[in-house]
Parts: C-alpha cells; structure tokens; sequence
C-alpha cells in the first residue's frame, strides 16, 4: 500500500497527490509478522505471507521473506480495483482458502489495520468469511498448544485487557507496538531475493463469482473526497499577571475539566491522583 | 557467509547499475548492495541525464525509462539582484529523433535502471550498508555489511557508493574531501497541475525547459542555480562551493529561498506544492582531484572516483560511462585468464584516459582555480551586464551613442581595460 | 529554523531511533575551542543548532545525509560520520 | 487495501448514485445504534450516537432502535431507560448469561438475529475496539457496506442514504461514502467527535425484550479473566488517554520530573519531542511526532514545546490541547485549545497541585460529573 503519510491534497486542484509515494509494507503488518515469526521460532511450522495489491506489493512480499516466511503469495488482478472491505475480504478469504488446499492453516495474523484505509474491517472480515475464531486487537499470545489446538490471548480494549481462551483455526489482529521488528541476515536477504513469489490472479485465488469482488461485490461507495479543513482560531491564551500564576493554572483547569468530565471522574476513582502512581512506568 | 560472487558491486546508482548490468550481461554472477529501501532512494540529481552513455547500455531505453521531459529549450541567464541577461537556445525535437537529454526524477530512474540489471541476472540486496572492504593483506577480498553473517566474499570489488565513499576514505583509497573540492547543491521538487506548467514554459507533450542561472544569486560564491521541467514538477536547485558556504556562513537553504524569491523566478514558480527539499554533495575538484582508480581486487567508478564535469553540469553520464568501462576491463582480464591485480586493473584507467570521461574533465581542469580567484566574474560582471543592457534598452530621450559610452565607463569604473583584458583571457584559457 | 523544518516535514524517513548515525565526538570542542561553528551554519537540513553558551546541539533526524558536516568540520574533525543502517534515515521519493 | 484514493474525486459516485433503492431494500426502516456497556456503565460514544440517529430518523421520518444487551437483567434496566433518555424510541433489550463480557461470537449472532427480524436502515456502533470487532463481522455475515472510524453522519438528499465521512490515509483526506443498494448500511463513529445529547427523562420509549437461543457449550472461545492494564507494563503512548509531552524549553533532563508528576496526577504519560529526545532527556520511545509516535489522548499537555511541524502532526489530533509556553508566537498555540504564555517550569508544580487537589476534592464530595454539561 502507499505511505499514507505521504499523500497530500493539491492546495488549488483539490486533486490528490501520490506522486512518488512508494508502496511500504503496512506497518501494522509488521507487528502481526513479527509476531508470527516468533510463533515459529518457538514451535516451528511453516509461514505464508499473503498479499492483495498491484505488482509493486512484491517488494512488501519479499521483505517478510527476508525475515523469515516460508512462502509468498501476491494476490494481484485487475478485477480487484475499487474493492472495498467486504470485497477485498472476499478475495483473501478465498486466496486464504487455496493455501489452506495445500497445506492446513492453523493461525491467520493481520495487522490491527491498514495505513491508508485505517479501517480495520479486512481482518474480522476474513475470519467470519472462512468461520474462524476472531482474536482481534490482541497483544500478547502466552499460550498456544499445537497438539490441543488451543490458543490464550490478551486482548486490548479500552477499558482494559480481556484474557481469551479459544481454539485453533482463529484469526488474529496484532495490535501495534507488541514488539520490536528484526532485521534480516545478509543470507536470509539472499535467499529472499532469489525466492520466487507467487503471483495469483482471480482464477488461482479460487473466486469464481465476479459479483463478489472489485466494485461490484463493494457495496460502499465513495461520494467525495476532500481535504480536511485547518482549524482557523488560535488557543485561547489565559491572561495572568505576574504573582497570579496559581490563579491562572486554577483557571486553566476548570477549562480542561468543563471539556474533559470523564477525565476528573476518572481522577475521583481508584487509579487517578495519588494513587495512580503505578501507571507511571520509566 | 559461504557463497561467493564473482562481483560486488557497492551502491546502485548510476555507476553501479551500469557496472553491474554490464557484468551480469558477460556472465558474471553479481551482488549489487545498496542502502536505501530501493535503489534511489537516497540519490539526488538536478536531474538532467544525457542519453549517450545509457544507450550504449539500453539503446531502446526511450521506450520504457521512467523519462520525464526531453529539453527542447535551455536558457542560460545571468542574474543580478532583480534582472537578468541571458540566452535562449531553443530547438523543437520532431517526434521521430532521439533526443539526447531529459529531464528525469532519479529516484524512479534508479529504480528502474536497477530493475534492468535484475533482469539480467544481478543479485541486488537493499536496506543494507556495507561498512568496510574485506582485505587479505593488500588484496580486496570482500565486504562487511551491517547485517548478520553480513561478510561477503568476491573476486573483485567495484566501489559505486557516491561522493561520500565511505568505503574509499576508510580504505585509505581516496583521502577525505576537502571543503573546495565539492559543491553542496540543495532542491526542491514542486509539483503543478501539468496544463499550467506547459503553459507557463510554452512546451506541450514530452517538451521540456531547463534553466541554468549564475550571478548575484550565489552572493559570490562559486555556483549556479537551475529550474527544470518535469512532467508534473519543477526542479529548483542553487548549489556552490562547500568552502564558500563556510566563509559566508550562509544557510543553504536561505540561498534557496532567495533564488526562489527572485523577480525572474518568482512568476514562474507560484502556487507550486513542495513535496520534497534534497542536499546532495557534487565532486567538483575535476581532473585533480581523481584518486587513485583501482588496486587489488577493486575498482572506483562515479562520484565516489569524483567523476564529474563540472562545467557542464555532466555527472550521471560519466557515472554510467565509468561504471561500465571499469566492468568491462575486468570482464577482459578474466577472458584473457589474467588475475585482478592492482596492475592488470590499471588498465580501467588507461581505458578512461581514452575515453571522452578524461579528455573532457583535462579540458576544464583550471576553471574552478579562475572562478576561485577572480570573484568579480561572479560579482562584478553579472551586475554590469545587467545594467548595461538595462541602460541600452530603456528609451529615456539619451541618445545610442552617449548610452554606450556609459556602459563602457561602467565596466571600466570596475575593471581596468587591462583587467578586462586579463580576464577574458583567463576564461577562454580555462574553458578552452 | 522553522522555515528548514518546514521543508524536511515534506520528505520521507525511516527513523533508526536511539542510533543516531553522527556524533559529535567532543563537545568540548564545539564549546571551548571551534570558533567558526560551520555546521550550525552549513548544514542544509539544520541538524547543528548553536546554543546560547557556544554549544552545539546536534539532532540527526532531519539528516539528508549529504556530508557537509563531516567536511566542514575540517579543523578538529569532530564529527563521527556513518550512513544509517540499511533501510534508514532519508528515503527520497524524487531525488 | 481500499482503492479510494489515486482516482480524482467522485470518480464512481455519479455513475451508481442514480440507481433507484430495490424495493426489497425499501422495507428497511429506522436508526439503530448498538449500545455499549459492561459493568461499569455505558460507553459515552453510544449517547453520542443516539443523539446522531435522533437526528438522521427526525430527517427520515423515522425511528430510532438501541440495543442493550447483557447477562444480567438487573444492571440492564438503567441502560435501557438512559437510552430512551438520550434519544431511543424503541430499545430491543436481550439478556442471557452467555452475553457477559463481550464475545465476538454471541454479539454477532445476537446483532445478526435482530437486524434479519426487524430491518433497519441504519446501524451504527462506536468506533471502539468492541464497536469495530463486532461492526465488521455483522457487515460480512449479512453482506453489507460498514464504513468504519466516522467523523461526521449525514443523510444525502438525492438518495436519502447515509452519508458518512471519515479520515483516510493517515488523515491526510476525508472521504464521504455511501452505501447503496444493500441495507442496513453500518458505520461506525469515533468517540468525542459527536456531541453528546441532553439527557430527557421525560421521553418516553419503548423496551422490547428480545429472546435469542445460545449454549455456552457451542461457544468456541472462553472468557477467562479481565485485567484492568490492558496492555501490562507495556508503554503505548498511542493507547494514553493523557499526555504531558515537554520539549527543549525545559532546559535539562531533571525538569522532565515537572512532567512526571504531572502524568502521575492525571493518571496519564510522559511525551517528549525529538529535541528532548536527541538531548538524551527522555527515552526514544516517548518521541512524538513525524519520526515517533502519533498520539491521540483526551488529553495533551505540551509544556516548553514551540510546536514545529515535526512535532504538531503528531499530536494535533488529540482532543483537547494545552500549551504552555514563554513565547506568545510559538507555533504550538495555533494548534493548541488553551494556552499559557509563561515558563513551564513555574506553571506545572502549580497545575500538579491543583490537579491533585481536585482528585482528592472530587473522592471526597462525590462529584457527579456526567451531570454537568
């Protein structure tokens, strides 16, 4: 996908610019890669990395084949265009499917979601698609046992994390920043050099129903595309003089309070003030 | 780790690529190593690229290279603080010829041209920097990069990693640049709606404009600005001499801003969208400055061998000309069964002396040395000219003849006859 | 300072935190003993910053890796001058 | 993966905005949002979607569904009747043992079931790590367009669908999508971008319970704990719901302790710039901004930051911004909601103490906090 942070709306045009955007490994994928490769570094197995996208996704490929995947699949056809999340969920789940005919998956890992969609939908897509258990938002994995096909998760939510005991096949989502990425051995960038990808069109993907995919199996439909408006005004300065400074901070809280309630009640309860020390972590 | 090439090629610019293919294309298995997430990635160019070199490696490169303009149009003008003088060579390519240069966004060519080597066999390996040459004793056995098991072994070493050359100065192959010897040239790219870029140069189709400017702009220092075309860009650049940056403690970036601000440029830059800002260091030290080419097991080639033209603002085809000449010298070496000792591969340089790489950078080897001492050329003259020609074109009831009598007292209030003697002189000696 | 930080926010990079790919080897130095201060000058993307007491303050995230400094710097050779890591550091989209 | 962008705008609107709505489609009638809660109440986003389905059913002429579901009746009630009061006209209420805790499994089937039986035309969630878990696998299973993470809900005159804007590539574009021929059409909706509606307990609505058929036996995935640190002692600035990010105007790595203290009081995390960063001041991890981390917090307190461009993308979405700063001129005051022009050194022991002052205030009277707005 392109770098997302690099695209920008044309000032006077309104037009999109993408120029010279290179197409990056999402870095969401990164994490759940990372995450896999750790999975096979304790208990072995085998790797696919799977992609949808034009023929420049083959760089993306070939780097999770430098770190260690076994096998890289690009799923790649001009039928695909203006797919959305269902469509494009659609797709993996089948191409997901003719690599399940070759050899059994056990475990689906995605990134939380895209850079340049940031939806987050493809993932659960996928696992309702081909009727796996869904771990979304997990961040740590501390047990997985092949021979009882069953897996314990922490799942990230705002309130806190959820300890999930389910069985294997299961699709997980990997929340960001649950590790540091590894940097690949000049043999392993070889090999992966040397290694052929394979490229599926719509027919190896196993999809035979056009209407499932591309922009007629995409019931969203994107109306209009703009820049965000710059917010116009300037903070609002609170005035002090010079021995009033308490004044001022007093002032400045109440602002924050009367914009942020949650915040305070958040303060009154049991982590907040003193007692939240433990958050802290240096 | 254990497998070995034939040879490594160390960057995957211009020079490199051109190296690599040319090996590859004679059989050899090649590594190419380059740092950057994909070749170009951390090059930088005005860019102007002059087709000759590349055609002799691609003849059919028109076809398919990520080419954005093919000049029809180059300006040259001298700027004084608001105005400038200048020339205009224009000449419209008819759609059958073959242009002989273009403007290009290097980092799309280079990936592109490197794609050309894969093709034809070259193993590239990116993201990786090579951080020392391997040595069994004297002889170049070898690289370390930066990865695990990162040693890697060859028969020879072609260095193609640009004008910083890591590798060189801590091989003791080429001593570290001094502050003259360089230019530092900064860029931006600013992008336009294609219609209202073609309207502002007058070109339409593949056309394209280049601008080369000196004068007042480089505030004295030794330099020039330029202004490409691209497809739906503009290139803007200044560069000048590293040690005049130092002496006049100016911000690059200042001059940039000052050159864009320019009477002469202003209309022709507005409302662009800066989607990229480039420093890039450019060999000028010329013919003088050529280290030593090769040695035990290894070859220099591009910038890192301080290949370029400075005067006529030639580089990357000196790159492309350098890389595959020193390819195939050692290509030869190896068919007549000869080992790549430091002797068998002075032959690169004899070859490069035959070639137009060094006939041409002989030529212009006095001229930083005249601009150097003789700074009103970038002060003085720029200033005269613009004025004389201000004061022969305005119609203000001053008759031709006492105008032109005014010109002449103005150049000679600078300059005596006998500097402005001198100073002919010392140019056409030095551009002769 | 602004106006450079404006121009780098455009370009693309890989940051390699916690390994900056130069040094100043001594500040010291920069402090005591460099009068000319160059880098802070020169440099095009603004990494060396003067401080109020003479110090230089060095921050290499912006870096266009183009080498100035390491040349310029040519009396005390003070600066500790490496590429960043593959796949690091500026990534230039157009070049 | 979306192929949105790269194309000029309303590249495949127009052609399919014509299409009349199948008749099959037309039956789909109504706005409903999922509420969601767990013991510890109602998330806030769910009032904030009421109060956007009030409006978009008001346009519709329609009304407006919640959904509460539970395992236990007891704690359900007060949602059910706070949902009438934040805007419901009918709540479709479901309680069965196997619904406490959120599952993905049982929420699907339970939404799937309802949505099948009464047709809605709109179904909204939050856009919460439960919202989007449970949105996408209730889109793919009835085979429907959800557009996820909105910012803004509309209806769109010519084809009275939902009209429903959202951020996309990196925030860099907004996109507004709308989906056509299939019903319901789903999205969800960011925390904090929609006001929060008045609370009428005057309104009256009605509850209707809802049987659905679960075993736990058939459920493949257990609930086995929750803990209250989601991500352990794990540092996620992106996750913080309060930062105090400082910057070279501290002066000197011992300053950063004025951060900490503060962070501790609100309970939330210390940022930093490059600059700070690059002094060595503060780990690399807490870097904000272009080449670190992008944060978005309720909450971001930037003290001795001057706010260059690096630093602002990297922060200027947080919800409400606090600068503190010596120079009236500083960039960070374009950004910022509430500013401070004065040294951050002297300033936040100050608000430290106020805020501390408050939290301990706050235990002690029981400050109803959600009543004031």
């Amino acid at each position: 996908m392109p770098d997302s942070a690099q695209i920008r709306v044309h000032p006077v045009t309104g037009t999109i610019m993408r120029q010279g955007v290179p197409a990056v490994l999402n870095p969401y994928d990164l994490f759940a890669l990372e995450e896999a490769l750790q999975i096979k570094d304790r208990l072995g197995g085998r790797i696919v990395a799977l992609c949808m996208g034009p023929p420049q996704a083959e760089a993306a490929l070939r780097k999770a084949l430098s770190l260690g995947v076994d096998d890289a699949v690009l799923v790649s056809d001009r039928a695909f265009a203006g797919s959305d999340t269902l469509a494009t969920s659609f797709a993996l789940a089948s191409a997901i499917r003719q690599v399940g005919q070759e050899q059994p998956v056990d475990l689906v890992f995605t990134g939380k979601q895209t850079i340049d969609g940031d939806t987050g939908q493809v993932g659960p897509g996928v696992a309702k698609r081909l009727g796996m258990q869904l771990l979304s938002y997990v961040c740590r994995i501390p047990i997985l046992d092949m021979d009882s096909q069953s897996i314990v998760v922490h799942r990230w939510t705002e309130r806190g994390g959820q300890v999930l005991q389910s069985k294997l096949p299961c699709l997980i989502t990997v929340l960001e920043g649950t590790s540091e990425g590894r940097f690949a051995s000049l043999p392993e960038m070889i090999r992966a050099t040397r290694q052929p990808i394979r490229v599926w069109n719509r027919q190896a993907a196993g999809i035979e129903d056009l209407t499932k995919i591309g922009l007629k199996g995409s019931p969203t439909v994107v109306g209009k595309v703009f820049a965000p408006s710059r917010r116009a005004e300037r903070a609002e300065c609170i005035e002090w003089e010079q021995d009033q400074a308490g004044k001022a901070v007093s002032l400045l809280w109440e602002k924050i309070r009367a914009r942020q309630p949650e915040l305070v009640e958040k303060l009154s309860g049991t982590n907040g003030g003193e007692n939240g020390q433990e958050r802290v972590s240096e | 780790m254990n497998e070995r090439f034939d040879a490594i090629v160390v960057g995957a610019g211009p020079a490199g690529t051109s190296a690599a293919l040319t090996l590859a294309r004679g059989g050899w298995k090649v590594l190419q190593i380059e740092r950057g997430e994909y070749p170009g990635s951390k090059n930088v160019q005005g860019a102007i690229l002059y087709a000759d070199s590349l055609q002799k490696l691609i003849p059919n490169f028109r076809e398919e290279a990520p080419l954005e303009r093919h000049l029809v149009e180059q300006r040259l003008w001298v700027l004084d603080d608001r105005s400038y003088i200048g020339s205009t060579y224009r000449s419209p390519v008819s759609n059958d010829a073959e242009p002989d240069r273009y403007t290009i966004l290097r980092a799309q060519f280079d990936k592109w041209f490197a794609k050309k080597a894969q093709e034809a066999g070259v193993l590239l390996i990116c993201e990786t920097t090579v951080l020392d040459l391997l040595r069994e004793g004297e002889r170049v056995v070898g690289v370390r990069t930066d990865r695990e098991e990162g040693e890697v072994y060859a028969d020879v070493v072609i260095l193609a990693d640009g004008v910083n050359s890591v590798l060189a100065r801590k091989a003791g192959i080429r001593p570290e640049l001094g502050a003259g010897e360089v230019a530092l040239g900064v860029k931006e790219v600013l992008f336009y709606p294609q219609e209202s870029l073609e309207d502002r140069f007058g070109i339409q189709g593949d056309e394209g404009v280049a601008i080369e400017m000196v004068g007042k702009i480089t505030g004295g220092m030794v330099g020039t600005a330029f202004l490409y075309t691209n497809k739906e860009s503009l290139a803007v650049g200044i560069g000048c001499l590293l040690s005049d940056f130092r002496r006049e403690k100016v911000p690059p970036y200042v001059l940039l801003a000052r050159l864009k601000e320019h009477p002469a440029l202003r209309p022709l830059l507005r409302d662009g969208e800066m989607k990229e800002y480039t420093a890039h260091l450019i060999p000028e030290g010329g013919y003088k400055a050529i280290p030593k080419l090769s040695g035990d097991g290894w070859l220099i080639v591009g910038d890192a061998g301080m290949f370029v033209n400075s005067v006529h603002r030639e580089g990357s085809n000196l790159a492309m000309e350098t890389g595959r000449i020193a390819a195939e010298t050692v290509i030869e070496l190896k068919q007549a069964g000869e080992p790549f000792t430091e002797r068998n591969l002075h032959r690169y340089r004899q070859r490069l002396d035959q070639s137009f790489v060094m006939k041409d950078l002989r030529k212009y080897q006095h001229v930083h040395e005249v601009l150097d001492q003789n700074r009103h050329f970038l002060t003085t003259y720029p200033e005269l000219v613009n004025r004389a020609a201000e004061t022969l074109l305005r119609v203000d009831g001053v008759d031709k003849r006492s105008k032109e009598k005014e010109v002449v007292r103005s150049f000679r209030k600078h300059r005596s006859y006998r500097g402005l003697f001198s100073d002919a002189v010392k140019l056409w000696r030095a551009f002769r | 300072m602004s106006e450079v930080e404006e121009k780098l926010y455009q370009n693309r990079y890989r940051l390699d935190a916690g390994h900056p790919h130069i040094r100043i080897r001594d500040p010291e130095v920069c402090q005591a003993r460099c009068t000319e201060k160059s880098c802070a000058a020169c440099c095009p993307a603004g990494c060396y910053t003067l401080g109020p007491e003479g110090d230089i303050t060095l921050l290499t995230d912006g870096c266009l890796e183009c080498g100035t400094c390491r040349i310029i710097c040519s009396e005390f050779r003070n600066v500790d001058w490496e590429y960043p890591r593959g796949g690091f550091g500026i990534l230039f989209k157009f070049g | 993966m979306s192929e949105s962008g790269g194309k000029p705008a309303e590249r495949k609107g127009a052609a399919r905005r014509k299409a009349a709505l199948d008749p099959r489609l037309a039956e789909y009638r109504g706005v409903w949002v999922f509420v969601e809660r767990d013991e510890q109440g109602v998330h806030p986003v769910s009032w904030e979607l009421l109060g956007a389905a009030r409006e978009l059913a008001d346009q519709l002429g329609t009304e407006v569904g919640a959904v509460v579901a539970g395992g236990a009746e007891e704690s359900l009630e007060s949602h059910c009747r706070d949902a009438v009061a934040y805007g419901a006209d009918r709540v479709y209420q479901t309680v069965h043992p196997v619904l406490a805790g959120y599952r993905n499994e049982p929420y699907a089937k339970l939404l799937c079931e309802l949505v099948k039986k009464h047709k809605p035309e709109i179904l909204l969630l939050g856009a919460t790590s439960l919202g989007r878990d449970l949105a996408s696998s209730v889109a793919t299973t009835l085979e429907t367009g959800l557009t996820a993470d909105c910012t803004e809900l509309a209806i769109d005159r010519e084809s009275r669908a939902l009209a429903a804007t959202r951020p996309t590539f990196g925030g860099n574009l907004l996109c507004t999508i709308l989906t056509l021929n299939y019903r319901p059409q789903m999205a969800t909706v960011r925390p904090r971008v929609l006001p929060q509606p008045k609370k009428d307990h005057g309104r009256s609505g009605q509850i209707q319970k809802e049987e659905i058929d679960l075993s736990e036996e058939e459920m493949v995935t257990k609930l086995l704990e929750f803990l209250p640190h989601a991500g352990g002692d794990r540092l996620d600035l992106s996750l913080a719901e309060v930062i105090v990010a400082g910057g070279k105007g501290l002066q000197r790595a011992a300053n950063f302790s004025l951060l900490e203290e503060l962070a501790r009081a609100l309970g939330g995390e210390v940022g930093a710039t490059r600059a700070a960063v690059q002094a060595g001041w503060v780990d690399a991890q807490r870097q904000i901004g272009q080449t670190g981390k992008t944060v978005r917090p309720k909450l971001y307190i930037a003290a001795g930051i001057s706010g260059a461009i690096q630093h602002r993308v990297g922060m200027e979405s947080s919800d409400l911004i606090v600068a503190i700063n010596t120079d009236p001129n500083a960039p960070i005051f374009e950004v910022a909601h509430y500013g401070i022009v004065g040294d951050a050194l002297i300033l936040l022991p100050l608000l430290t103490r106020t805020v501390r002052g408050q939290a301990v205030a706050a235990k002690t009277i029981g400050l109803e906090v959600y009543s004031s707005s």
